[in-house]
């Protein structure tokens, strides 16, 4: 019996005929940051959306994880018809059902204060990432996957985030993400270079 | 609080039902517009036709069930065209509900701003054809019918051609051969109903296909899902 | 035969044409269907082939000049 | 048995199998496909109902036969590429729906020639020959669908569950066809009274139906070779095979 979040052994992912990346091998502790780095095209995204098990088809190798995962990707689910608080209150990961007071606090922690009812279509790009972000602060999963996080987050945002992530680990959860610059996350930062699982 | 709390599968597929009826109460035009092109073919008949309302009435059963199941697959045609783009489809498919289930509150909300309402108006449509008001009650119960089952057929081709370009071509030739038995079960049932019949087989016949429909397509749109998640 | 001349099987009671094109249309699509993958094995065979080949003479140039 | 089946899973055992029997199945088929074919146009009798218009008979059914029975090679594939992730399985799936189209092309084409003949039309609407048409447009669904993906793993995966949902319909389809043509039936000849066909006329039938099967797995074997000619173009084992 392993305490480890996720486990991977020996993952390889293709891409048609194609092979991305080889003989992943990984294992995320409770208390890990990791980034995975590399070039464009390496697949960084293609690995994380793996371990969500959200590309499944052209996955081989053992991969076993935790459910209770939070992935947040590219395009943040954010409906522009919707409020910020709806949005997060109808969230189609469902993975909470939270109370209305936790969403404010949430908006809140991200400096969205003020515009929970406004139409997200009327928000700027990056207060739509805050709001996807939002979810961080809410009760969230044990294991979170974010596909480059820090993406239109201007310093004050980006150094939120970079506490939550920390605060996020010392209670035992484990964060993975995906980014080319490289974050201020003190000694519990661990990197991945994805370069030397480069596939044929 | 790291910990997410379990999650009741009732509650999530309330939750996203609400979510889908607000998305779609918020873009009226996405359900009045079905309506409107299923009126618009309607009256096209006659100035095709001719205006005989007895050779009209004949004819209207097959007429208002082909229409139903053209405005079918123009609701099909954006099912999961935005939730794929925004990502909301991907996130459905980290829920921790199975997919299968996950889809169906979409389904829900969609069939009830088209189907649902589509069946409620049709016998409005029925007496512009010339169709008596006594098979209203049978041309309402097998639209309601058909229509979900149209819509569960549907989404099984509209999860395998989202990810693609031009899918909508596609998706009428992925999925109209399998409505077939649905046009014929409903017009059959339309057509006993007029000619002093029984619908009830029809009717019935149409029942078990909801019944069919709603226990395997969800796996089928849920696998379909997944492949459209890939790209 | 069941006809009793070669004129009279191709009338077939004045069908000739209909059984006969009959017959031909579906030996041209299954002319076609047959060969359709061996006509393309045998062009992804070549270039394999050639490649093989490419590769050989470009391994035996590299041992000359070593 | 589980090497057996290991082995269907086996590219290299696949090919070197195609390898060995297309040499003797090839020649074979097409000369059955000839003989089947003279013994149904000269030597079997003629009809008395429906004079030598009957002879296409000698395609039609067997196309018709074939073309049905080749959706459900398609589907097992598809289940057996779903459930095991067997890439053969996919190949033989991209395989089966080309070979499938061209039988249900061939049932209508002869079935509207024979249609001409006996009820004076080139299209009726029959239910035999409508089910056959939806059928068509499956095999077609099936061959645009993974014609639209650019990547072939994700395609395969998508036809296997659209012809999965096609076999469980398929039988629905069929059924409903029926039930809606012996409401609008006219008064005509059914396409094949076949409640005392004679042995004379019955033999080459079934000598054609079984020689229908054989192209079939005839045409699967030509383009499993090609797929995975195309798809292993750089693995050691074919090029061994080929340089040899």
């Amino acid at each position: 019996m392993t305490t480890a979040l996720l486990e991977a052994r020996d993952l390889s992912i293709h891409k048609g005929l194609r092979q991305l990346l080889k003989d992943v091998t990984l294992c995320i502790e409770p208390g890990d940051l990791w980034q995975l780095a590399g070039g464009n095209g390496i697949g960084k995204t293609s690995l994380l959306r793996s371990f969500a098990r959200l590309a499944s088809i052209e996955v081989y190798g053992d991969l076993s994880r935790c459910d209770d995962v939070l992935y947040i990707g590219h395009s943040a689910a954010l409906k522009g018809a919707m409020t910020p608080r709806q949005n997060l209150k109808y969230h189609p990961s469902g993975l909470c059902t939270p109370t209305d007071t936790e969403i404010d606090e949430a908006l809140a922690a991200v400096g969205l204060a003020g515009y929970e009812n406004a139409l997200t279509a009327r928000l700027s790009a990056g207060q739509k990432r805050r709001v996807a972000l939002a979810r961080l602060f809410l009760p969230s999963g044990r294991l979170w996957l974010l596909d480059e996080p820090f993406t239109a987050l201007d310093v004050a945002g980006v150094a939120v985030l970079e506490q939550r992530f920390q605060a996020h680990a010392q209670a035992g959860g484990a964060v993975v993400f995906t980014s080319h610059q490289s974050a201020e996350l003190g000694g519990l930062l661990s990197v991945l270079d994805l370069e030397q699982f480069r596939g044929d | 609080m790291t910990e997410a709390r379990d999650i009741d599968i009732l509650h999530y597929c309330r939750s996203q039902t609400v979510r889908h009826l607000i998305l779609i109460l918020r873009s009226p035009s996405e359900m009045i517009n079905p309506l409107v092109f299923f009126l618009l073919v309607i009256v096209l008949f006659p100035l095709g036709l001719g205006p005989d309302p007895k050779q009209l009435s004949i004819l209207a059963p097959g007429i208002l069930w082909v229409v139903a199941l053209l405005s079918n697959l123009m609701i099909c045609m954006r099912l999961f065209v935005d939730d794929l783009e925004d990502g909301s489809l991907e996130q459905l498919a980290m829920a921790r509900v199975p997919l299968s289930v996950a889809v169906l509150p979409q389904l829900t909300a969609s069939w009830l701003a088209s189907g649902l309402l589509l069946s409620l108006v049709s016998p409005l449509f029925g007496l512009m054809l010339g169709l008596p008001l006594d098979v209203a009650p049978v041309l309402v119960a097998s639209l309601l019918m058909g229509t979900a089952i149209m819509l569960l057929l549907g989404a099984v081709g509209a999860a395998l051609t989202v990810g693609v370009q031009r899918g909508g071509i596609l998706l009428a030739l992925l999925i109209l051969p399998l409505y077939v038995p649905v046009l014929i079960a409903g017009t059959r049932s339309l057509n006993e109903a007029l000619h002093g019949g029984d619908p009830t087989v029809a009717l019935a016949l149409l029942g078990a296909g909801v019944t069919g429909g709603l226990l395997l397509a969800p796996l089928a749109i849920a696998a379909g899902v997944r492949v459209s998640l890939q790209l | 035969m069941y006809f009793d001349s070669v004129a009279d099987a191709l009338a077939m009671g004045g069908h000739g044409a209909f059984v006969w094109g009959a017959y031909g249309i579906t030996f041209l699509i299954i002319f076609f269907v047959l060969l359709r993958p061996v006509m393309s094995t045998r062009r992804l065979n070549a270039g394999i082939r050639e490649e093989a080949l490419r590769k050989r003479s470009a391994k035996g140039a590299q041992g000359n000049a070593s | 048995m589980w090497r057996i089946i290991h082995q269907f899973g086996s590219p290299p055992w696949v090919y070197r199998f195609c390898d060995r029997v297309i040499p003797w199945l090839f020649p074979i088929t097409v000369l059955a496909l000839l003989a089947g074919s003279v013994w149904g146009l000269l030597f079997a009798p003629t009809d008395y109902k429906q004079g030598d218009s009957y002879r296409i008979i000698y395609i039609h059914v067997p196309a018709a036969v074939v073309a049905l029975a080749g959706y459900y090679v398609m589907a097992l594939a598809g289940l057996v590429s779903l459930v095991w992730r067997i890439k053969l399985a996919d190949t033989a799936m991209r395989a089966a729906a080309p070979i499938g189209a061209a039988y249900t092309a061939i049932a209508l084409i002869t079935g509207a020639i024979w249609g001409k003949l006996t009820w004076g039309a080139w299209w009726v609407w029959d239910a035999r020959i409508t089910s056959m048409l939806i059928l068509f447009f499956l095999y077609a669904g099936v061959i645009a669908l993974f014609e639209a993906y650019e990547n072939k793993t994700v395609a395969a995966r998508a036809c296997a569950i659209l012809s999965l949902v096609g076999t469980v319909n398929i039988p629905i389809i069929y059924k409903s066809v029926d039930w809606w043509y012996s409401l609008h039936q006219p008064a005509s000849i059914k396409f094949t009274e076949s409640s005392a066909i004679d042995a004379s006329m019955l033999y080459p039938l079934l000598g054609m139906i079984i020689t229908f099967y054989a192209l079939f797995a005839l045409l699967m074997m030509l383009y499993l070779k090609r797929s995975l000619t195309e798809d292993y173009a750089r693995s050691a084992w074919l090029h061994k095979r080929l340089t040899a």
